[in-house]
């Protein structure tokens, strides 16, 4: 399964505010540690982690940032 | 002789605070004339912060910014918007140099400082950032006296903050790099208290 | 951005003014995804408040007018009563609805015109930074109370049925796919439905109610502090104290107000 | 009673209001009683629905405002109406409607104040709070009728009005004028100026043509994707109160649409002023006494005149400019404590003598009262 | 920091109001948050309760001011404090404050307006609105301070003046004003009017001295059966609206109480006006780079002055109409779209080229915008 | 005029503009009764609103204030908080209680400030002439609605209670002796005591609602309507539906709001 | 010719509707100017009411009573009141005689009419006796001719009371009495709409 | 116990409502048929009618026209 969902943060929006990091519950998110241009500190996917695609991070976003891309299966 | 010192970064990165104690620093501890001014509102959320002090041995009548003296730049597009209102023949430039790496053409000066490494790494506190900026304006300017900041950050910072904001203000003394600096002389912190939005 | 957000939002009026983490901008995902489920984005008409909350529709690209603080819903009311077809949503905050605007909200209830009215549950005056809000529990600190509120907040929910409400709710920026399913409900309702939303407001309540700005704990905090009906049967009491109720509180038949001025046109006495 | 289609009928200037409102097409109105302004709710309840519009009866004249406002751009013309506590409540929601450039009539049957002052009695104290009653700057539109035939004339005119300038326009009527049955002639041929929505394509709801004016007006739910905003704005609707120019070309241009169009809305009655020498500039029910002394006054061979304003915001300034310089006194008479009277000061420059004449407590003038100014006037002024 | 009791404190304006507030012996604030001028409500709520008074924070702004009311007829003086919009909301209120001649203090920071406008930017638009806002006929006074340190000192003369001339008091700061923070001196010997109860035998609430004004000011529950009524009323307090009389002599006493004393309340700053060939005449923020600009216009050697207003209303006639008559030229700097030049025009007459300086969108002119005028004046300015 | 009325009237304010027959006079006298049971007179602050109840207060000579329409409670908010002491009491009507002022009803009712609001329920405006109230019944023909009121009433006991008040009852005018009672326990129930009196108003709602203009045959209808806790016990349900509960009908204890004041400024943190 | 023309008496007499079905008659049947004015709010409640009718030939510009020529006077304290404003020379004065018992001195021609009296005697309905009193009006005064002001009653008062109003109108007009009448001609009745109150 | 209880009704103040009458139990109170200076119908007491001194006449009338003179014994 691993794979099969990509999750896209889109820095322009993203404010590292840390719901999708806290609400994933498969710990897939991680803080990249790299800074936006608006100075935030935005998530990328740990690739070594199983993304369900249960959206869950998508939904929780304030800022609409995240796309799961992948059909779930 | 008036000054004209501007402060500008992200919402959130002590940009008023840092203000606030240059002011108090100037004013009720050198008994200068001050008039600090900020924006406020749903443009400093997230966005950009700036706050601006005017320094003066006279009556402080208009009390903005017209062409700052010296600019510490906290972000990129801090430094971007506001280095076009620099005093280009006697101004000066602090950069936070974690944030800041693009120096566009034609600035006056320019002073750096890894304020938000040094404060997140050493101080595990990012939020004194601001504070290292402070220090080494301090130490680039003699706008202020550095014993006249360390005052008012002790007078002005809640207590428990105090030492981590004056540790952080000495940092930001000894670490600032630039043309034609003195030798360092001597450390502070506290949780900015943002402006409060707009309506 | 996900593709909701692409085809729903007004890009020209990005990026929202909201704090990072702040859970107006959660509920307001749910919002357009219960929109998109109903298909019902060219039937909308949105009002917002004035209050960080009430910005929310200003990012919808549909027709939304953003008043006064406090009159989101008589301006919402004029709106409905030219042209009844229209499913005219209103965004409010604590403050918006049932501070200021306290008593547009009991009458527009007692009326049961057919709005729904999502109110954001803060806790605080988020926009004008963090003054006490007529939710404030007891005791909080804000800008306003720096020696503990001495006031003790409204029930909005029983405030909202007791005036007359005929669809009442109760979510938290927690709970998505409730909100999702309420909006659709609330939408669908034919009279005048409210949901109040107990969001995280990082910023302003976080610093001065909780003392912390993390968004991700202050959102396990509320969750933790709600309680669904269904759990509630099952909770000692002991846990059960000074927890909210969740979930749909209220629901009733009652003539809607548009319905019944239709009918004097028509010429029906009533 | 009718030929052409007018009818003649005996009613009070508050009914004729109504009537000239549904005649231009006002659909919708909400309100909340208040003495002597509730003749105008209690109609409007019993005719709008026939014609398929909506009364609503609000909980508070703030929520009324607020929902003509919302009925405003849901497509109905639409209409309130108050008296001095009410008005006094409704002017952040007139502002607001000034701000987004929302059509609708404010009608204010004025009676004495301030506070519950004089419930049941007239007064023409109000009018400076029509244009300063809210906060910022604005300009709206005042018009005054005199009697009920005005009281209907001129709400037809003032829907017209909100329609072409998108401003809220006040009808400033009066107790006097709002409960004397008098001669009401109706219908027939009226000009009225409907509602046209603007082309889609391209469309920015605040990109205004030369003359400062925003093309038709759009209605929700037409595909428009309006962003209808309180705070200011640029053309697309977008806030920029944060942005200094943007704000400051936006609150210019509310400003100048009405004041540099002040020759399409002045609206003045001339008697007798070729030759006067003493003009009285009057409005309202005041003018009612005013042109009886101004008749008498001639009768005795005075050359007395009058100026009636039929619109008092805009003020007319250069028309009073241009009478300065011609009359040689200008009285002023009015139901308060002295308030157009700067106005006229201001705009004769000095040119003429400009007398006061107010009164206060709600009696109306009488005649021989503003007759003895004149002829005062008369005796008294050889100094230019 | 201290001599003879004085301290000074780098503050912002509106904090130096709440401090000048409770110096005054303010001891009651009711208010509502809004942009610029929450600081004074969160302030007074931290101040208030050790020294014994009272923070309520309302459910919006009309109740805030009648809040204020009731607490100062229960015996405490009394402030609120608010911004544009709800400055508006309080227009009713403050009427009836003035018809019941109740002291009270209104602190209006403004911002851009109409309607949410500019929440976070300075303006002066609202200076007519505090004389004209309310419905029906009164007298308010205002005070227009310029500096944090003025917003202190008259703070606490907005109090006394509302003490001794029983009237609502507003204090015009702005988001400038209230958010600059700058050195003030506060505390030391500061003179407070307190209230005086009035004695009890055959007392008359309403019974005005030669001055118009009422002695002192009761409190309920301290025996005197007071009627505080809102309509219109006779010396006792009863309700006499149907009176035509009476309310006529009411009215014309709550605003000659003012406008005859104005002398009293009149208050300026003449700077270098005695050789004056231009003049600018300036308040609140607005002042502060007029007098710069005067400053530097003198270096250049320009007969250069400025008059600065520290009460606009009411408004200073007799001073300007005096310096109309020696200076050539008047020049108006305001925040505004040129509201306060409309009375500088009328009180000069025509004896004076009156300027207009007007800004929008909240920018504060520059020095060199005045000094541009006033050069401007010196070199255009040979016809009188 | 009897000795009560000649001890508490303040008598160059006579007469009273009361209409023939009007309830309110009935209230008042009730209320003079009770203030003289408690002997309290010199305690007394009383508050109007405007409609003809809030002219009531007016004819009381004690220290009176008669306010603007629908702002009598934050009025009488602001004169309990300068001295606790006072006993306030606020006249006021349906329309300007729960009408225009709904939100500062319940507002001081959340608050719990030690107020009794006295609301003459009439279910319609009087002072204006007749038109609709927001207590008018549904269907009801007034100045407004001639057509029929197409919209529902407030329970204003309801409101009351779900906003926070700790004390609620209702009465008629036809219950003198009763209301001498719960104004008794009203002025001296330590928070927001709210009594409900349903009155007849024989020539406003008389004329337009019953269509005739008999005091009493309106009085005698509205005490046909009501029904007490103990007589709605051994009522069958069909009788029983369509009538309004009288008597005490909410009764609680929380913290005061003035009360809670002088803790902050004896220096307590809350 | 101006004639100005007042109704008084206590609230609740139907003073208002007299007045209005006098200016309608005037004015809508007879095509004559007309101002009508009422006193309204509390002070026309139980206490004193009255209603101003004036009607001309021209267009009315001042449309207040200054002297009347015609007072209808349904109570003692109306006419106490209203006698002074009362055109000496030229006036006249209708009274209901039930009602009315002192006449002041120095009053133009009275005449007499029990239209109370009639009212409740003969109409069973008290409210009545102000179309008594109009009957009355017709008679004494051709300021309106009574034709138009049984049509105007019948348009302008609710069907199912147009006879009685019509009748009583009639009933005043034959019983009036006082100086120089001429013989009487023709009769009708509604519930007066009072005037609502104040504020 | 007939004339041990006074019903005084001050004309100055009743307006004839009529509420006494329909309150009093013993139908003591009578219309007078006399009219006041005001124009009301002023009841009176009807001495044939045996008053209990209940005082429920005074406490509903409105105008607190009514004063039950007399002790209850
Ligand atoms: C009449 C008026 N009063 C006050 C304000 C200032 N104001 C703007 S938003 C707001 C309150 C916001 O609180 P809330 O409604 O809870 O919304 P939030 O920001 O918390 O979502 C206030 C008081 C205003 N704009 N207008
Ligand atoms: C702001 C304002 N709006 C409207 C009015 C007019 N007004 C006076 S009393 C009243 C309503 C009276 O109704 P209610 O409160 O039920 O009292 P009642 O006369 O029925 O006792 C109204 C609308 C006013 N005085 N002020
Ligand atoms: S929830 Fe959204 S905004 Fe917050 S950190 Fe994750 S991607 Fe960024
Ligand atoms: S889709 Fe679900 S599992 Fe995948 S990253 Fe998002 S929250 Fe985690
Ligand atoms: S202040 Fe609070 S509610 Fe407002 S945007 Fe920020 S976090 Fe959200
Ligand atoms: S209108 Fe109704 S409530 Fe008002 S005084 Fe008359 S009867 Fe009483
Ligand atoms: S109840 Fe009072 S006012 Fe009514 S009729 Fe009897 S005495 Fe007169
Ligand atoms: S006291 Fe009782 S019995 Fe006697 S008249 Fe009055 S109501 Fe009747
Ligand atoms: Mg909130
Ligand atoms: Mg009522």
């Amino acid at each position: 399964m691993r794979g099969t969902f990509k999750i896209v943060i889109d820095a322009k929006w993203c404010k590292g505010c840390g719901l999708c990091l806290a609400e994933c519950p498969k710990d897939v998110l991680q803080w990249s540690g790299a800074r936006s241009a608006k100075g935030y500190n935005v998530p990328v996917q740990d690739e070594t982690k199983v993304c369900t695609g249960c959206r869950l991070c998508e939904l929780i976003c304030p800022d609409q940032a995240i796309r799961v891309e992948g059909e779930r299966q | 002789m008036r000054k004209e010192v501007r402060v500008a970064g992200f919402g959130g990165q002590g940009v008023i605070l840092a203000g606030v104690i240059l002011a108090q620093a100037s004013g009720a501890i050198e008994g200068r004339e001050v008039a600090q001014t900020q924006s406020y509102g749903p443009e400093a959320r997230g966005g950009a912060a700036r706050c601006d002090v005017v320094i003066s041995d006279k009556r402080i009548l208009y009390p903005k910014v017209r062409q700052a003296d010296l600019l510490l730049a906290m972000s990129q597009p801090a430094l971007a918007k506001y280095a076009v209102d620099l005093d280009a023949a006697k101004g000066k430039v602090v950069i936070d140099s974690t944030l800041v790496n693009e120096l566009p053409d034609g600035l006056p000066p320019v002073y750096r400082v890894p304020a938000t490494k040094i404060a997140e790494e050493e101080f595990k506190n990012r939020i004194v950032a601001n504070m290292v900026m402070l220090g080494a304006l301090a130490r680039v300017d003699d706008v202020v006296a550095y014993d006249s900041l360390k005052r008012a950050v002790a007078e002005n910072v809640a207590p428990k903050f105090r030492d981590l904001n004056l540790a952080a203000l000495d940092r930001g003394y000894q670490a600032v790099e630039g043309p034609g600096l003195r030798p360092a002389a001597g450390a502070n912190d506290a949780p900015g208290a943002p402006a409060s939005g707009g309506r | 951005m996900n593709e909701i957000a692409e085809k729903y939002l007004r890009q020209e009026a990005l990026p929202m003014i909201f704090c990072p983490g702040c859970g107006d901008g959660t509920v307001l995902g749910a919002f357009l995804r219960a929109v998109d489920e109903l298909k019902i984005g060219d039937q909308l008409a949105l009002v917002g408040g004035i209050g960080c909350s009430g910005w929310m529709p200003v990012y919808v690209n549909v027709d939304t007018i953003h008043t006064l603080h406090g009159r989101a819903i008589p301006v919402a009311v004029g709106l409905k009563a030219t042209r009844p077809d229209r499913k005219v949503v209103v965004f409010t905050g604590d403050g918006d609805a049932i501070g200021i605007g306290g008593n547009h909200f009991i009458h527009a209830a007692r009326r049961n015109v057919d709005l729904t009215v999502i109110m954001i549950n803060n806790a605080i005056y988020g926009m004008t930074g963090g003054q006490a809000a007529p939710t404030t529990p007891s005791g909080a600190t804000t800008q306003t109370t720096p020696y503990g509120n001495p006031e003790d907040p409204f029930d909005a929910c029983k405030l909202a049925e007791a005036a007359g409400a005929t669809y009442v709710a109760r979510w938290t920026a927690g709970h998505p796919r409730q909100l999702i399913k309420a909006f659709k409900e609330a939408i669908q309702h034919p009279g005048f439905a409210f949901i109040e939303v107990m969001t995280q407001c990082p910023v302003q309540a976080g610093r001065y109610i909780k003392g912390g700005l993390d968004a991700p704990e202050f959102l396990a905090d509320i969750r933790k502090s709600v309680v669904t009906e269904a759990q509630a049967a099952t909770m000692p009491p002991e846990e059960l104290a000074g927890r909210t109720r969740i979930g749909l509180l209220h629901r009733s038949e009652r003539p809607e107000l548009t319905q019944r001025l239709a009918a004097l046109n028509r010429g029906e006495k009533r | 009673m009718s030929e052409d289609g007018r009818k003649v009928r005996i009613i009070q200037g508050n009914e004729a209001s109504v009537e000239g409102a549904i005649a231009a097409g006002c659909r919708f109105f909400a309100g909340y009683p208040i003495t002597p302004a509730s003749e105008i709710a209690e109609l409007m309840s019993r005719r709008l629905p026939p014609v398929g519009g909506t009364f609503l009866q609000m909980e508070d004249e703030i929520a009324s405002i607020n929902a003509v406002i919302g009925a405003s751009w849901g497509g109905a013309k639409a209409c309130t109406a108050s008296s001095g506590p009410g008005i006094s409540l409704m002017q952040e929601g007139v502002g607001y409607a000034a701000e987004t450039e929302t059509p609708c009539v404010v009608i204010n049957v004025m009676r004495g104040g301030p506070a519950t002052g004089q419930p049941t009695i007239s007064s023409q104290q109000d009018i400076y709070q029509a244009r300063y009653g809210g906060h910022g700057d604005y300009e709206i539109i005042a018009l005054v009728p005199s009697s009920a035939q005005e009281a209907y004339d001129l709400t037809i005119k003032a829907f017209n009005l909100a329609e072409e300038f998108r401003v809220p326009v006040y009808l400033l009527s009066d107790e006097i004028v709002g409960h004397t049955r008098e001669r009401v002639v109706m219908g027939g041929p009226i000009e009225v100026r409907e509602r046209v929505a603007p082309p889609k394509e391209g469309y920015r709801p605040y990109a205004a043509g030369p003359d400062g004016l925003l093309p038709g007006m759009p209605a929700f739910n037409d595909g428009y994707r309006l962003l209808v905003e309180g705070q200011h704005h640029d053309e697309r609707g977008i806030r920029a109160g944060d942005d200094v120019n943007k704000s400051a070309a936006l609150v210019q241009r509310l400003n100048d649409k009405v004041r540099k169009n002040i020759d399409r809305i002045t609206d003045v009655e001339r008697v007798d002023l070729d030759d006067a020498e003493v003009a009285v500039v009057c409005f309202g029910s005041t003018a009612r006494p005013a042109l009886e002394a101004v008749q008498s006054a001639r009768e005795k061979g005075v050359k007395a005149g009058a100026l009636r304003l039929r619109v008092i915001w805009p003020f007319p300034e250069k028309v009073v400019a241009e009478l300065a310089g011609r009359a040689r006194t200008l009285i002023v008479p009015e139901m308060n404590i002295g308030k157009l009277v700067l106005e006229v000061r201001r705009s004769a420059g000095g040119r003429a003598e400009v007398i006061s004449l107010p009164r206060l407590g709600g009696a109306l003038h009488t005649p021989e009262e503003v007759e003895g100014a004149i002829m005062d006037a008369v005796k008294g002024g050889n100094a230019r």
